[in-house]
């Protein structure tokens, strides 16, 4: 009977059981082939489709790579100024406290020029969501460092490699998060396989659900390649994620109801 | 003489670094000379050009809406800079992914093979300097040997164990580049 | 009903005219001269009162990205500093500018540059008139010259900032801010819900419903083409609120052969100065721009034609007065005259340098 | 134990040769085109019959192109 | 010894004049269009070089800063960024000019507000030359329309920035700064030793010794009275500025009907107008301000004795232009032309433009 | 033979056993009566002359009740934005690395607006000493919240108390500042008591020692009084500061030798 | 009738809030007030200082440098606003803390124990209160029941418990204030 | 043992009367002024002789107005 199955009995709607969620929109994402970017976007809107929550959610598309983030999620959304999308989401959430707010932001926009805005908005508890995508490096701008870079990695503005010495150490952002009082759940989650695609979606799930229970700030960090920046394939930047991003930023939960884990 | 010129293809193709050669041996000829991209995000993935401009007097504006010459290396850059061409002026284009050939009968056309060239030497990153062969037989705006020159001053040192190639290449160019009109 | 009376001071009066507004939030960070807004807002308790949300910020970068969430909402938004701290704003105000955002900016300005002093001043008009931040932009600006006016204009701040769509600023100073006169209060206007929002502000980020596209809210457009579109619907903004919107006070303008041109605190000063002028015989008048942007140029132009000078006097070294002379194209003489620094002319000073420098000069 | 049979439809106009779907399959059932498409990417497509429409290519491809079919057979 | 001939980029001039003008620290957090600027000096391994301090900053919050640190202490020191960033140092730049401390900041302009475009603009010459920050101060603007003037430019600017103690900006735009031009090098100058600096900055703090007072910089001064006697004093410092240090260049302007007013890339293609225009037979020259602050004010006012009328060209919504009206103070005819949100008019319409606003308006 | 001393035997200068250091200007203090700026200034200074470095220092005031501490300190110094002092040390220390360089902030300044600052040049290492004085309060403006302000505790912009569901938690910024590499040696003192002002003073010298030996970033915080903001007497608000402050920021050292204490 | 008045003296004294009193008094009676502080740092420890106007009419300038009346607290403010009292004005004063009193023959001199007389009532706090009796004692620009409604006004609702020993206070001002010229 | 004395000089001037000092004396030998010194501060002053020139009410004097001498015995 198997082999009497043509592709046209297998591909009809009724047997769909993977297809773009509705609340992508259909424009080309802008991201570079292989970029993590989109993967996640994917996951939050999917997240917001199952619970239902289009009209009720304000997404924040903050300066990076995902500047046009509100081209691709069909829900509102407010681009916000280069670090300051916790700031954004602090107002909206406070103004409007029956809707999901979320920001989406990279590492330079997180954890430079917004350190400050990120850690008083987890310092206040505010009930909103971070999704914090981390490529260790300034994407938008054509690849520079980053907070977050590693040491000894290059970048156009340490092209020689990170030297700790003169540039400073990698910032773990969300290890320090955690530590405030104001957070709920944090955690470091990465999309470079089925596997990890999976974790990371009930993650932003879970944190979009505590969201909902007024619990505090919930933060999902996406650890993700930028193989422009990185300047390799995608294939070999996310093999080299694995081998070098992942030892120094250790998948999996930080803080969860609002302990440390460990 | 002032020669003004837009080169415009695929992120990719090294658009902006044929341009920064030919630039380089205009200066060696004591020209002065202008080399405009177009910049950011777009440039990601997406197409990227270049306008160079070779003068022996100061350059005025860098920035052109028509152009004595077009090196088109893509079909989204031939549906933009085809009509931007002076009439009489130079469009010349490799004709991998073109998938609309020129139309204009006002100008004169040339076509490369620099594409297929360069993967038949097996040395693909030096597909442009194929393409400035030929441009420069058609036009020898510059002398070869500025061309070189240039080259070599473009170039960091830690890359001119490359010279090599990349004249081979420009040389292989000189050859292949065929007039349209004619054919 | 008998109008309820108030002994308060400028900043109470702004913070209890928000109340009444119906302004949802306020966000802001402490600095003198103005701290007196937010400490007034939260002794009032306003989420008991009305609703509003009032938040200290971290900073001031902080509040005006926090008034640019709330605006994006159609929220009726709100904050308030003094130079310092309004420098530091320049990237979101422009950013409020660009995204076609209405709210409020208050700026009780204090004298410049750097630290300075906390003592009043007015050498932020360049900023708020002309564009602090980057880009062609304009802030609808008003400058009062009492508490009174302190408590009126953020209605009418906020009106004008929902009607055109874009940020208002009250530009104040110190003195004004400080102290304290009779207000005439107005009853309170309920905070709008969201269903009014969404009829009012349908732009709004209030959550995409099936009935609609989804709004974006962004000041980005990498396409030049649509960009250029962009400024010059702002261009074509500004144009219809020159044409609808000035606002100005004169004094003693009909039969004067000078003007004092004057606004906020200077004006305050140059009324006492009309009263020593008359004494001495000199004909001189006041005129008080209220609205700085849209300034009132052609009002200065026709009044140019009937006068032989202008002195303009402001708390700086002289900013409005290029507006004066643009409006003036070198018909009569147009000189300028102040103090910096924090200190306010008198008003024998203020006559004085009209004698010298307009009708001795 | 119920059998399965899957099938995939790759958009490829939108597909950016990225290849981060190829390892991600079980079956091995995906290759990349030599063709380029209108972007000049090479694009995914599917060369074996061995799909189980286990979804794990659609799930990482960055630009969600793949859509995942199966039936119980 | 033959001249060091470069194609480089405006950005990367920059970069290398800093170093060869012996700048002894740059502080930058990467923007487009101006990335090139740090990046060039980090290739450049300038701590190797000349032991110039390159470091990237947290924010450009931070970078204008860490600029105000350095210039503390006599550094010839810098930043340069795009128009948010820009926008972001307001409060920085305030307490530069306030404490009087020579530095360079470049602004390599993109089209606004907000965040805009990363295409090359014209539209922050109010936040240059008015003030963005908030107080009565200038800075020293210059305004580059090639490669070569951003390399020449920059020592120039540190040389005005000590010669007054002012802070200096460079006025780019991202044409300017993207596109590559032949470049002459000069030769290195070497960094200041502590001991020259001491010598050339007594008022620096490189360390209480003995032989002196404490040197203390700041911006604030508490007591009014004292608050304006340092504004008078900074007043005085731009009146010289203004007498002194005027740059601009006149094309063709002897015998010209008409004027095109254009700075920076404007320039350039008013260039290109002039020749299309000659072919019709219009007399029209340019006058190319090259300093913004102090503008050139008597000089234009003496053109506008001799000509029919100026059209001013820039990238923006007419800025420059209020600068221009109040040198000609009515007497001819003014107008604006130009493109927004980063696009770059053509020569074609500007000398379209010319005909019909100025010759046949 | 002690009958016999007078007065005059006693008061000679050689006899001096304590007096102000000559680093302190005889300037009158702008600080309220018992104000902790004055101690912690004096602490500073004195350090700086046992180490004979008047000519090698540089100090920054910040914004705040200190923004006038170049009136006090005999050295040369800077006047930094509100927040921004961090940002100062680092250019200075890396111009010129011979230097003491040391910031002398609030809690408003260090933990509120300035974050950002503060919490990249201690990731950077920057081989500079902050003196942090923790009041709880905005003095200087008049007794607004601060970060730091603890659950409960009433001040202008709290009038009712702080609410830390609406208004966040008080932020242990020197717990967070202790987990970044870049920082060496991290503490907490006081300068109510005798006891405790000599130990911080031998914390300040600690940091200066550490300083030289360019080991990364020291920091000093000190548990102060605001009486004025916090509307109590001076000997009352020193009290209110054991019974209250000391319990949520307990004194001691949270790093040593770049190792976390514990 | 317009009537300028400064206030000064010490920053604990009362002095704000004793003009506040004094504007709120003039509400009372249907006229135009303001009040204007010194403000900022120099409150903390220093002195204190408001102008208070009351008038018929709009009032222009809130600052003046000429005061019809001056309350003077301490001998910071006696050196500084004895000067700027207007020929023919009035000048009130505490001897407490005085060591030159005003000499100038121009003006209407009055002192007031309140100090000493507040300290004798046991209610330090309630000092200036019998200042401002005094002050209405001799120029009596606003009604004593305008007073006491100003009084109650300017007061939040959980200190009117001490209303009634202010009216005591304002009312021993009435009886102790002396005129200096006269003595 | 040494036995030693000591005594201290206030500029009582300078004293703001924080009261600071007095509970910082382990001899109780100083207290506050009846009388205010110019600025309207009671000022610290030493009213017993049993100073042992231990420092203590120096060091934490905010204002650092006290000199504290010690001569042993
Ligand atoms: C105030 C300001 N400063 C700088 C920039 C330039 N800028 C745009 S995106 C970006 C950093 C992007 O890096 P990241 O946040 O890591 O995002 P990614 O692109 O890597 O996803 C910078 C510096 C800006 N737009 N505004
Ligand atoms: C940009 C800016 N924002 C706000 C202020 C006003 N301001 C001055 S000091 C200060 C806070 C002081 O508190 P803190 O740092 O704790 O110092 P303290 O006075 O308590 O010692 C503030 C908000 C300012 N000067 N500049
Ligand atoms: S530059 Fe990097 S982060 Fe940005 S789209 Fe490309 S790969 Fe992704
Ligand atoms: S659905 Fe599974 S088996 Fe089928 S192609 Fe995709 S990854 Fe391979
Ligand atoms: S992951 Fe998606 S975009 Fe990448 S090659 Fe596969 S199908 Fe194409
Ligand atoms: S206000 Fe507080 S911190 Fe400031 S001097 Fe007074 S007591 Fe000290
Ligand atoms: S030195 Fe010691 S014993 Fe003497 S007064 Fe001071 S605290 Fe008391
Ligand atoms: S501690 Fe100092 S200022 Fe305070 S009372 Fe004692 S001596 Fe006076
Ligand atoms: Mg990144
Ligand atoms: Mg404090």
């Amino acid at each position: 009977m198997a082999e009497t199955l043509t592709k046209q009995d297998i591909i009809k709607d009724e047997n769909i059981v993977y297809k773009k969620t509705k609340l992508m929109t259909d424009k080309v994402l802008s991201y570079c082939p292989g970029c993590g970017h989109g993967t996640t976007h994917r996951l939050v809107m999917e997240v917001i489709d199952e619970l239902d929550a289009q009209a009720n959610t304000i997404g924040i598309a903050p300066v990076g790579c995902s500047v046009l983030a509100y081209e691709f999620m069909d829900i509102d959304m407010q681009e916000a100024a280069h670090g300051r999308a916790p700031a954004l989401a602090t107002a909206i959430k406070r103004l409007m406290p029956d809707k999901f707010v979320f920001t989406y932001q990279g590492d330079g926009d997180l954890a430079a020029i917004g350190t400050g805005e990120t850690i008083h908005a987890a310092n206040r508890g505010e009930n909103i969501t971070i999704i914090f995508v981390n490529n260790g490096i300034y994407g938008m701008t054509g690849g520079q460092m980053a907070p977050t870079t590693l040491p000894g990695m290059k970048s156009s503005t340490c092209p020689y490699g990170r030297d700790v010495k003169m540039m400073g150490y990698p910032l773990k952002i969300t290890e320090l998060i955690a530590r405030l009082p104001g957070t709920y759940f944090v955690t470091r989650q990465a999309v470079h396989t089925p596997a990890n695609v999976r974790k990371t979606k009930k993650a932003i799930r879970k944190a979009f659900d505590l969201q909902k229970q007024n619990k505090g700030l919930t933060f999902v960090e996406v650890v993700s390649n930028c193989n422009s920046g990185w300047k390799m394939t995608p294939v070999k930047a996310n093999q080299w994620m694995v081998d070098n991003m992942f030892p120094f930023y250790p998948l999996g939960d930080i803080k969860v109801d609002g302990e440390l884990v460990k | 003489m002032t020669e003004e010129i837009i080169i415009a293809g695929f992120g990719g193709q090294g658009v902006l670094s044929m341009g920064k050669i030919l630039a380089y041996s205009g200066i060696m000829q004591d020209q002065e000379v202008s080399w405009m991209p177009s910049y950011g995000p777009e440039m990601r993935g997406g197409t990227a050009n270049v306008t160079v401009i070779l003068s022996d007097n100061r350059i005025n504006s860098p920035i052109l809406t028509q152009y004595d010459t077009a090196i088109i290396l893509n079909q989204q850059s031939m549906d933009k800079f085809e009509p931007e061409v002076k009439p009489g002026g130079l469009l010349l284009y490799d004709p991998n992914g073109i998938i609309r050939p020129p139309e204009r009968k006002d100008i004169n056309i040339y076509k490369i093979e620099a594409s297929k060239e360069a993967s038949n030497l097996g040395l693909p990153k030096i597909f442009n300097m194929i393409v400035l062969g030929g441009y420069i037989k058609i036009k020898p705006i510059v002398k070869l040997d500025n061309v070189m020159l240039g080259l070599k001053k473009s170039l960091p040192p830690r890359y001119h164990h490359m010279i090599p190639d990349n004249e081979k290449a420009i040389k292989r160019g000189l050859e292949i580049v065929e007039d349209v009109q004619k054919v | 009903m008998a109008k309820e009376l108030r002994l308060m001071k400028g900043n109470e009066a702004v913070a209890e005219a928000a109340i009444r507004a119906g302004c949802d939030g306020y966000f802001g960070y402490p600095i003198t001269p103005q701290s007196e807004v937010m400490e007034y807002l939260m002794a009032e308790k306003p989420h008991e009162r009305t609703g509003m949300v009032v938040l200290q910020a971290e900073s001031e970068l902080a509040s005006i990205n926090m008034v640019y969430g709330g605006a994006c909402c159609g929220k009726k938004v709100m904050t308030s500093s003094s130079s310092p701290g309004i420098s530091l704003m320049q990237e979101g105000i422009s950013y409020l500018a660009g995204a076609e955002l209405p709210c409020l900016v208050v700026n009780v300005v204090r004298g410049g540059p750097g630290l300075g002093t906390i003592q009043p001043s007015q050498s932020d008009y360049f900023q708020a008139t002309k564009g602090g931040g980057h880009g062609d932009y304009k802030l609808i600006t008003l400058a009062p010259s009492s508490v009174q006016e302190m408590y009126d204009f953020v209605k009418v701040a906020f009106n004008l900032a929902f009607k055109y769509q874009n940020p208002a600023m009250i530009l104040s100073d110190g003195a004004i801010g400080q102290m304290m006169e009779k207000v005439v209060l107005e009853d309170q206007i309920p905070r709008l819900t969201e269903t009014e929002i969404i009829k009012k502000c349908p732009w709004a980020t209030t959550g995409k419903t099936p009935d609609r596209e989804r709004n974006i809210i962004t000041s980005l457009d990498l396409d030049p083409a649509r960009q250029e579109r962009h400024n010059l619907k702002l261009q074509e903004k500004y144009k219809k609120i020159t044409e609808n919107e000035v606002r100005y006070e004169t004094i003693d303008c009909e039969d004067a052969e000078y003007i004092f041109v004057a606004y906020g605190t200077s004006a305050r000063i140059c009324l006492k100065a009309l009263q020593l002028a008359k004494e001495k015989g000199i004909k001189v008048g006041l005129f008080r721009p209220i609205t700085l942007f849209p300034f009132p140029v052609n009002q200065i132009k026709e009044m140019a034609g009937k006068i032989k000078g202008i002195l303009s006097i402001e708390m700086s070294a002289g900013q409005m007065i290029e507006d004066i002379k643009l409006a003036v194209e070198g018909k009569i003489k147009v000189e300028h005259y102040g103090k910096m620094g924090g200190i306010i002319p008198s008003p024998n000073e203020v006559l004085e340098a009209l004698e010298q420098k307009i009708i001795g000069g | 134990m119920a059998k399965v049979k899957g099938d995939i439809v790759v958009d490829i106009e939108r597909c950016k040769g990225c290849e981060v779907c190829i390892d991600a399959c079980p079956t091995h059932t995906i290759a990349m085109s030599e063709d380029v498409n209108g972007k000049g990417y090479h694009y995914m497509q599917n060369v074996h019959d061995a799909c189980t429409g286990c979804t794990n290519c659609a799930i990482v491809c960055p630009d969600g192109v793949i859509t995942v079919y199966r039936v119980k057979i």
